[in-house]
């Protein structure tokens, strides 16, 4: 029996499992959100929020209960015991000085040198980059996690054709179909969904994979 | 220690035409909400505004897109404001996209004497167009030039009537650092006090700062 | 969240010769005192020492001075403790004097992951001799690089068991900026917390970047 | 009949008269401080001090009464109502942003080109520059307090031969037998002492001045 659980948190789940006891982690806006969702209970994290916050807790729906907290995504959060908040130049010195240990963020395309891009489709997507440019430069690892294409459209390639939010930067990727690490400049496959092949795998990623499962 | 108490008639007054303008908030979050009115009142057009985003439809930065007084804004995220992208594709608003970490630090370098921040931010990307790279103890730095502003607006939970001032929770934001980057700093606070009625310890704005303050309503825009 | 809270021994047993240190306080104003005691009871030597000041005798860094653990220490102002000035004549320590709004945003640079700063503090003196000098917007800076430590010793009021922490009156000094820029990072603290006891908005110190924690005695050295 | 005021004190006094209402004021350590005793009635100053304070007050000799709270001298003072308490980062964006509107520093030399030198003295005074650099760096006006010769010999110059602790940078020359303004690069005396005649000023001060009275 199968249950149609949404592409979105398939990944999220995978990528929480990326996350390590007593991490401070910066969830980008969007499908890395989501990750909060599915940290596993005996691992505890330090969600930081840009806008900030360090121990951010769960969204919360009353906005009576801790009225001015909200997360970079504009959403009223709580905060856990013994969380910080702070202004931004405190935040990007938690950010760029590598005091974050893992970032995730989404992706519309990223390549085997750990390029990202995630900010801009010329003439047609232009939101900002945001934090996210001093988060890929910053944090100590930086995850990436997306669907494997869009429209049929591989997103992991040799080279991204979109403006680069940040170069070499990218260590690990985290799909529906796999979990990626990027190491030397190539795709090196860690883990695969028991659905697919390798070869159904290659066809769907526009650059060489190495599989060490 | 001087009140720095202000009619709004007066703020309007000395709102003027091609300010450069700081706005305090994230996503409106620690906005002034009543300074924007203020800004919209004084009808000045051709406004440059310097904020971490524009805001959301109906709140904060983008009441002033919509008003059509900017004509350029720099920032880091418009993503939830479609009508900033609208403007920006249309070419009738110059939209300039900066790292938000750098935004930061080119405004504390503006209020802090400093030269220009050296960040690894935005190496290999557009951001790294037509800027000074600087090599340090063995890695390279792109050079971000400092950013002042006429005015800034900004908007705390507490202050008290010389303009020491507190924000809370995620207000803090833009607020604390752009104090000291503008020609004239406005306040508009949540709640106002008397002088000696904050904790020295707690302040996050120092009077020597502001020069106007202005108590706005806690409201629901 | 993990408790930093560890033994007095352990701290002993970590400091190690020729190590780099950063110690908060200003005139031994927010220094911890346990952690000299530490220090000096680790019998490490030919130590760099990173601090405002070389404190006053019998207090603060002075300690170090006296005991002949320290080769260099690299400070803004050392006219408080007549020791540091006649070894430094004599030749037995190495004295890099700095200004102190220099040695501040060095320290930031290293904490926050920038490559220098650019101020105009030093042009024309000793200071800016064999350092680069860039122009940005038609005025000249000296380019002051980074300043990174292998160890940080720090002293709050209070800090929860997680090693967020709040430092009181003109204690914060160099207290809350070292804490960036260590690869290890120990807090002293007069008052010992439980998580959750203190108020987000007034943490100075983010737990995050603690690594051990003790609690001290208000002393009265 | 004349009272024997200390010269420090009369140098102290002169300087105060040069403050305005409302000013933000950093006084330096030693001759410097005391010109907080001389403040006038209806001027009021907002005392800076480098470790971490606006709004201070006078000493207080209990120890008890705010023991957290010193100067830059290391000595216990007391806060005014709407001070503000901060750290050494932030300190210094205060002092090098330009929002301190005058530093009154003392000087072992200083010359007609602005230039002062107060931090050393090869070989045997090095008690290093503190906060000094960043003040007459950032500071609007600087002053500098000090007495008009030192043993005999002027300390009021046309070059400094000690280190600079900065250059062209000195607004405003008060001893206790003349103020002075720097200008062009000229000492220009504004005020004068009625005990003493031009041309014994000008023996006392080995740069030539001119004389708006």
């Amino acid at each position: 029996m199968t249950i149609n659980i949404p592409i979105k948190d398939i990944i999220a789940k995978k990528a929480a499992a990326e996350l390590f006891d007593g991490a401070v982690v910066n969830l980008g806006i969007g499908l890395p959100e989501l990750v909060a969702n599915y940290i596993p209970e005996d691992v505890e994290v330090i969600l930081q929020s840009e806008n900030g916050i360090l121990g951010m807790g769960p969204h919360v729906t009353d906005p009576a209960v801790d009225h001015n907290c909200f997360n970079a995504g504009g959403k009223c959060v709580s905060l856990k015991p013994g969380s910080m908040l702070f202004d931004t130049t405190t935040s990007f010195m938690f950010i760029r000085g590598g005091h974050v240990d893992i970032a995730i963020l989404g992706a519309l395309q990223v390549d085997q040198t750990g390029s990202l891009a995630s900010h801009e489709i010329p003439g047609k997507f232009i939101p900002g980059m945001g934090g996210a440019m001093d988060l890929a430069a910053g944090a100590k690892k930086l995850i990436v996690a997306t669907s494997h294409t869009q429209k049929g459209q591989p997103k992991l390639l040799e080279k991204i054709t979109f403006p680069a939010t940040a170069i070499n930067c990218v260590d690990t990727i985290v799909t529906e179909l796999c979990v990626i690490d990027i190491v030397d400049g190539r795709f090196v496959v860690r883990e695969m969904s028991a659905d697919i092949s390798k070869k159904e795998l290659e066809e769907l990623t526009a650059a060489p994979l190495m599989f060490n499962l | 220690m001087r009140s720095k108490i202000t009619a709004y008639e007066e703020i309007v007054k000395s709102i003027e035409d091609g300010m450069q303008i700081m706005i305090g908030g994230f996503l409106a979050d620690g906005t002034p909400e009543l300074l924007i009115d203020a800004v919209i009142e004084s009808g000045a057009k051709n406004l440059t505004i310097i904020g971490n985003d524009t805001g959301v439809p109906g709140r904060g930065i983008s009441r002033l897109i919509d008003t059509d007084q900017v004509a350029r804004v720099i920032t880091s995220h418009v993503g939830l404001n479609p009508r900033t992208i609208e403007k920006a594709i249309a070419g009738t608003l110059d939209l300039q996209l900066v790292p938000q970490g750098t935004l930061a630090e080119q405004i504390r370098c503006a209020g802090a004497g400093l030269g220009g921040a050296l960040t690894p931010t935005g190496l290999g990307t557009k951001v790294a167009e037509g800027k000074r790279q600087i090599e340090v103890q063995g890695k390279t730095y792109l050079l971000e030039e400092p950013l002042h502003a006429d005015l800034a607006l900004l908007k705390s939970a507490m202050s008290d009537e010389f303009g020491n001032s507190f924000y809370e929770g995620t207000c803090k934001n833009f607020n604390i650092v752009m104090a000291y980057a503008a020609d004239t700093v406005i306040v508009e606070c949540d709640q106002l006090l008397e002088i000696g009625d904050l904790n020295p310890n707690t302040v996050e704005t120092s009077g020597i700062l502001v020069d106007h303050l202005i108590k706005g309503a806690k409201c629901d825009y």
